[in-house]
């Protein structure tokens, strides 16, 4: 909702006489495009040939291919909150909980599957995230054969953070601790256990 | 009806109750986690504080008492002036919120809770948005309290509300609050778990995420879920529900608030009776017996092959040879357009209440809630259809014996039971019908003798409306796409009476009022306020 | 005379009314008529490649004439009537009167015909509405019309020629256009003159009405208080 | 081989090779390497480099455009009008394509084994309105566009189809006055006329009238719908205007003929203001007598190449104005042509109405320096229509920006209250 306060109008530039008139100014316009036109060492250094070269890549801030980030333990980071999926504007995360079979844990994933196809990579999923476990990659060059291909699973997603991890680590440590200051305990009391009353 | 001042503004509300429940009813949000209005009150969790006039000592003049008072244990009466607007109160809610995540773990991730939890609502809206504990957080254990329920502990702000649900109303007293101040916590005595009919409440009387249902756990973010308000199929009490659903698979039931017969619970049977929705064995294709065997049949052939097999059945006789079985599954909109069908075309057609379970007596708990004997949603609103149409009629052993005898030829037989419901020998009975055509949600003992065989639609799949033990017409929802191959009987039902367009409850409804003015009276329970639970 | 009236009474049954069942030997009929019509007229009196373009041409003209008044969607007779001018246009083009074929096809098919195409596709977007489906005077509207043709085409058949060219005029004919513009300032002088001053004067009267000042509040004030 | 030379020397039949040859050389060569050549001019403007990867040099390119024009999967989708639909674009195709049989390419042609003094003339056709038949077609060009877009049942493809008609209607009315001008210097309405007299004369109508030159350029930009005109297909707002549903060949059809009007139309101009074939302003290239250079067949070759590169010159001015002008609004459009081009149109045929009159004429047997007088008059009075045209718009206090006359007042932070009055 745009509040009134903020609506401002803007004059419009005057125009001076060679501006009524147009053509000067196509002139001028037409000047430098042919500056561009003619420009040979701008022209080289501006485009890359790309299957042949390839672009540097501002790798923190790339949004390419997800991946799914490993703790330090080598499991999955993720936790299974849905949060990305809810972030998602491209319903393309489909996720599957499932009860964890660590002790310092709730929730894992059992599937985890992106539709790259369908992913627009705003990176959403990755602001979502409370733990930092989905990532994007400054992997750009995603090919595949059939739609289905083009769905990444888990598996998929967590070898890519192995391929990528060189290229950009893990940047964040994660922010729930979990497993490092306690958070659940995964062993369950049970009502005819012993218990300290 | 008393009228009472709430900020300023005045508010009549109802007799006897406490100030909380009238202001909750009159729109306002007032925080409270210990009160519930079918609970015992017992004001522990502090949060619906509130400021009240009363005489001065001195002056006796009204003012502002200096203290607050709990809203939910003081009684309206007529004139009272009160206000929850001030500084003391919000700052009030605020340091108890506090204290309140002093040692909650903060995982909502993985809680299930999040999105419906009024601890997150609360500290949103009343709270602070940072804590000032720098100690560790004190941590009680995940406890496994039934075969139902898990407790998390430390999520548990000691409300007590599934205590005093355990005492009160489901009468059974498993859950007691053990140890005091900060290392209360809610537990079972050791070897007796919570195994009680209407245990399933407290995972909805829970105002945080301590006590969780294990069925649902982990299954769905409570914001991916839509809700349908509709009508426990399983009994004949007629609950009210909500179905929760996504992507149309059921994920849980949760009691939907109606003062003439449930109240806030529903029974175990009812939270978990939907399972047979799901399940994979369920018929999802029209059959036709051709030369022997079953052949698929079109749902678009269907009606007009039914009408000319009842037309043939009826042609001599005005169809006294034919039965139509009315299941007491069917709503009340899906019988009468059955009954009305088979009759437009077999005028002296019988019409039979199907099959109603029944399993033990009706068991009544101790504020009143009743777990009813008779398995079936809609008995009473088939009987009355019946009635209503006047003509032929017989009970489902009646029926079951003159088919026996060969007095029937032509048999429409609706089943829609979860469970099995016929024995070989009725089946046998019932098989000697020349056409037979059965209309159930599974495989039958009946298939064997079946003509044609069609898949029927869960409740949850259909509308209309179920009329409980007591009389009383209550309307439900759809709340999924049918199974695919699967036509929602009530659909089916609208297109063999040739009616124009799709079908709906409401309109089926409204129709049929017009012939039975009984069923024009309808019963929606009210709604419970915005901001309770 | 014969044919004007067969071609009169087909043109009647073609033309769009309720119960059209059979619309396609009514047109057989006509295009026969207006073919063997056309042939008499130009098969007599050209050499026979000039003769063969001529009757081709006034073959489509007649054709898309008659679908343009036949046709029960305006946008497809708003296009039959462009084929009608283009086919005019060859003939013009063909009886060597070039300047006048290129005028007919700037002015009608080029700016004329394409407003009105605009216009008829922008006010109707959906089927052919009642109006258009069936037509409302068919039979004045056909007589109407034959009874011209029948005269033009009996003083073509059986009235004297024309006299012939004068010397004056014959010098002139360099080139079609210099005659055109020859004989247009100075036989035909006083009818363009007026034909300009009534065009002039159309356009002064359509800008007078199109310049309406666009309504502003300000305006609207000003207007209610009674100030503008 | 007496055939050949017969063939060769009968007017009829040389048309007829000239058009097949012409149509295969520019629907099949030409419009396809025009858009190779956007394309790769379009890269350079734009600092990059253009398509490289089909042949050397990306020259293959085009054959891989036709290749997938043909193999796509051509589409027409089900709520069109059918027949409309198809015939649209080979309308547009063959309007673009008919102006060709007018324009002279080269003189006249006198092969060695023609009789004495007989030559072939180097045109499919030697209208004596060939001004008027150019603008004709001109006129007609807007038929494919508008029944393309009718035809689609798209609310996009139908805004471009009003727009594209509103546009060419009102640029019709400069283009005719500018030609118009021409028209009066020669006196003639041949083309080849115009362009023996500015060939003989050395002075091509451009020195005349400059300011018709541009006011005729700028409309024949218009009649091409490319931009700053482009407003009827214009991918921004109406996603592709009146070709959004079109694919494979129909879509070809339209590309091909928007590249086909472009090189008309420039021949157009070239013929009526830079003097057609002739290689160079000033010098006399062309007298009545029979030389070798007048009708030799080597000397046409030359002034076919010399005709050849001024449109290839042409369709470059046509690619860098495409990169420097923003595409105009619609009121700024129309603006232009009813308020700009057309008083300044009329001024120009006063002007040369004037001269005319004055017997400032163009004589061209006596060369560049015998009509020096003429050519300064004319100057001279375009210079006056310029200044005039620079002293109505300085002082014009209005402001020329089309922003709307019911807005609030600029600058205005706490414009709700008038704002909302609008709403209202």
């Amino acid at each position: 909702m745009i509040r009134d306060e903020d609506i401002m109008m803007v004059a419009p530039p005057t125009l001076t006489t060679s501006d009524k008139l147009y053509l000067p100014q196509v002139i001028a316009g037409m000047r430098t495009t042919l500056r561009h036109m003619f420009s040979v060492a701008k022209r080289a250094e501006t485009t890359v040939q790309y299957p042949e070269q390839k672009r540097k890549l501002r790798v923190e801030n790339y949004r390419g291919v997800h991946r799914l980030n490993k703790d330090p333990d080598g499991r999955v980071a993720c936790v299974a909150c849905f949060m990305c999926s809810t972030a998602c504007p491209a319903h393309c995360i489909h996720i599957e909980a499932g009860e964890s079979p660590w002790p310092d844990r709730e929730k894992y994933p059992v599937k985890f599957d992106i539709d790259e196809l369908r992913c627009i990579y705003c990176g959403m999923c990755e602001e979502a995230c409370p733990c930092d476990a989905i990532e994007l990659t400054p992997h750009y060059d995603l090919v595949g054969k059939s739609r289905q291909e083009m769905v990444f699973d888990k598996e998929k997603l967590l070898r890519i953070f192995d391929e990528t991890k060189d290229v950009k680590p893990r940047k964040n440590p994660p922010v729930t601790d979990y497993g490092l200051t306690g958070g659940q305990d995964k062993a369950v009391a049970r009502p005819t256990a012993e218990r300290k009353v | 009806m008393p009228k009472i001042t709430v900020d300023g503004k005045q508010i009549e509300c109802r007799d006897g109750v406490p100030v909380l429940q009238a202001v909750l009813e009159a729109g306002w949000d007032v925080p409270h986690y210990c009160y519930h209005p079918g609970l015992s009150v017992v004001a522990s969790c502090r949060l619906c504080l509130m400021e009240m006039k009363m005489p001065h000592p001195q002056t006796k003049e009204m003012d502002w008492a200096p203290k607050l008072f709990p809203s939910c244990q003081t009684p309206v009466k007529d004139g009272m002036e009160v206000r929850f607007a001030s500084e003391g109160v919000a700052s009030s809610q605020s340091h108890v919120m506090e204290y309140y995540l002093v040692n909650h773990p903060l995982d909502c991730p993985v809680c299930d809770k999040a999105g419906e939890c009024y601890l997150q609502d609360y500290s949103e809206k009343f709270g602070h948005a940072s804590s000032r504990m720098v100690e560790d957080k004190h941590k009680n254990p995940k406890k496994d309290i039934g075969s139902k329920t898990l407790l998390y502990s430390d999520r548990c702000v000691v409300c007590s509300r599934c205590v005093r649900f355990g005492d009160e109303v489901a009468g059974a007293g498993e859950l007691r609050v053990i140890n005091r101040g900060h290392r209360a916590e809610i537990d079972v005595f050791p070897g007796v778990p919570l195994e009680n009919e209407l245990q399933g409440n407290v995972v909805d009387l829970c105002p945080v995420g301590a006590l969780l249902s294990k069925d649902f756990l982990f299954q769905q973010r409570v914001w991916n879920l839509r809700s349908t308000p509709s009508v426990d199929p399983t009994t004949s009490a007629g609950a009210t529900i909500w179905i929760d659903h996504n992507d149309d698979r059921i994920f849980r039931v949760r009691p939907r608030f109606n003062e003439k017969v449930n109240e806030w619970w529903i029974s175990d049977e009812t939270r978990f009776g939907w399972k047979y929705v799901a399940d994979s064995k369920r018929l999802n294709q029209p059959l036709q017996r051709d030369n022997g065997a079953m052949k698929p049949l079109r749902w678009e052939a269907a009606p007009e092959l039914l009408r000319r097999l009842l037309d043939e059945a009826a042609s001599a006789d005005q169809g006294v040879g034919v039965a139509c079985v009315l299941s007491p599954m069917l709503s009340c909109e899906e019988a009468w357009l059955l009954s009305t069908f088979v009759r437009s075309r077999a005028p002296q057609a019988t019409l039979v209440t199907g099959y109603v379970p029944v399993s033990g007596p009706d068991k009544t708990f101790p504020k009143g809630f009743k777990i009813s004997a008779e398995k079936a949603p809609n008995r009473r609103g088939v009987e009355s259809i019946i009635k209503a149409m006047g003509g032929p009629n017989a009970t489902f052993e009646q029926f079951v014996k003159s088919a026996g005898d060969g007095k029937f030829k032509l048999a429409y037989v609706t089943g829609g039971y979860p469970q099995v419901w016929l024995t070989a020998d009725q089946a046998r009975a019932i098989g000697k019908v020349q056409t037979l055509i059965t209309h159930d949600l599974f495989e039958s003992a009946l298939d064997e003798y079946a003509t044609i065989r069609l898949p029927g639609a869960s409740w949850a799949e259909r509308e209309g409306s179920f009329m409980n033990a007591d009389g009383l017409i209550q309307p439900f929802e759809r709340a999924l796409k049918p199974l695919d191959g699967v036509k929602s009987d009530g659909q089916f039902f609208h297109e063999l009476v040739g009616r124009p367009g799709l079908y709906r409850g409401a309109k089926t409804r409204e129709a049929m009022a017009e012939k039975i003015p009984a069923f024009g009276d309808i019963f929606v329970p009210r709604p419970e306020p915005e901001h309770a639970h | 005379m014969t044919l004007v009236l067969v071609g009169a009474v087909a043109l009647f049954m073609a033309l769009p009314s309720g119960g059209a069942a059979s619309r396609r030997l009514p047109l057989i009929f006509l295009a026969g008529a207006s073919g063997a019509l056309l042939t008499i007229f130009f098969g007599s009196n050209a050499d026979s490649f000039k003769g063969a373009w001529l009757t081709l041409l006034a073959l489509i003209g007649v054709w898309g004439a008659v679908r343009v008044v036949t046709h029960s969607r305006p946008v497809y007779s708003a296009l039959f009537f462009i084929l009608v001018i283009i086919s005019v246009v060859g003939l013009l083009a063909v009886l060597d009167a070039e300047f006048l074929a290129a005028a007919v096809l700037i002015i009608y098919a080029g700016a004329i015909l394409v407003t009105y195409s605009f216009v008829i596709m922008l006010a109707q977007r959906s089927e052919a509405a009642p109006y258009d489906v069936n037509a409302r005077e068919p039979f004045l509207g056909v007589l109407a019309g034959f009874v011209v043709i029948a005269a033009i085409s009996t003083r073509v058949f059986t009235g004297a020629p024309p006299a012939a060219p004068d010397v004056e005029s014959a010098q002139l004919a360099v080139g079609s256009v210099q005659n055109l513009g020859v004989q247009l300032l100075t036989r035909q002088v006083v009818a363009v003159e007026i034909a300009g001053v009534l065009l002039l004067a159309a356009m002064v009267g359509a800008i007078a009405i199109a310049r309406r000042p666009a309504p502003t509040p300000e305006r609207d004030r000003l207007e209610s208080e009674g100030a503008l | 081989m007496e055939l050949i030379q017969n063939l060769l020397a009968n007017q009829l039949f040389f048309s007829v090779i000239m058009m097949a040859v012409g149509l295969g050389v520019i629907a099949g060569v030409s419009a396809p390497f025009a858009i190779l050549f956007e394309r790769k001019l379009s890269g350079w403007i734009q600092d990059r480099i253009g398509p490289n990867r089909v042949g050397p040099w990306g020259v293959l390119q085009p054959v891989a455009d036709g290749v997938k024009f043909l193999m796509k999967e051509d589409i027409t989708p089900a709520h069109v009008d059918k027949p409309v639909f198809i015939m649209a674009p080979f309308i547009s195709m063959i309007v673009a394509l008919i102006g060709f049989a007018v324009i002279p390419w080269a003189g006249e042609i006198h092969f060695p084994w023609m009789d004495e003094g007989a030559t072939v003339r180097t045109q499919v056709a030697n209208l004596n309105v060939g001004v008027l038949y150019m603008l004709s077609v001109a006129s007609l060009g807007v038929y494919g566009v508008v029944l393309g877009a009718w035809a689609s049942n798209n609310k996009y493809a139908f805004y471009g189809g009003i727009r594209a008609t509103a546009q060419m209607i009102s640029y019709e009315v400069p283009l005719g006055l500018g030609v118009l001008v021409v028209i009066l210097i020669g006196g003639t309405l041949e083309l080849d006329k115009i362009v023996y007299a500015q060939a003989q004369s050395g002075v091509w109508n451009i020195f005349l009238h400059p300011v018709a030159f541009v006011l005729v350029l700028t409309a024949a930009f218009a009649e091409t719908n490319r931009t700053p005109f482009d407003l009827a297909e214009a991918e921004q707002e109406l996603v592709g205007g009146y070709h959004t549903e079109y694919s494979a060949m129909k879509f070809a059809a339209f590309f091909l003929a928007e590249y086909s009007h472009m090189a008309t139309n420039s021949a157009l101009v070239i013929v009526l203001f830079l003097g057609g074939w002739a290689p160079l302003p000033f010098l006399s290239f062309w007298s009545p007598e029979h030389t070798w250079w007048n009708v030799g067949w080597l000397a046409a070759l030359i002034k076919f190449g010399c005709f050849f590169g001024k449109i290839a010159a042409f369709l470059v001015f046509y690619i860098v104005i495409r990169w420097t002008v923003p595409r105009f609004r619609f009121d700024q459009l129309m603006r232009l042509a009813w308020k700009g081009m057309v008083p300044l149109a009329i001024g120009a045929l006063v002007l040369q109405v004037l001269m005319t009159a004055l017997g400032f004429i163009i004589r061209p047997e006596r060369g560049f320096a015998g009509n020096l007088p003429t050519v300064l008059f004319a100057l001279a009075g375009n210079a006056v229509l310029i200044g005039l045209a620079m002293f109505v718009t300085a002082r014009s206090t209005r402001e020329v920006t089309g922003r709307q006359d019911n807005l609030p007042a600029v600058g205005n932070r706490n414009a709700n209250a008038k704002l909302s009055g609008i709403i209202q």
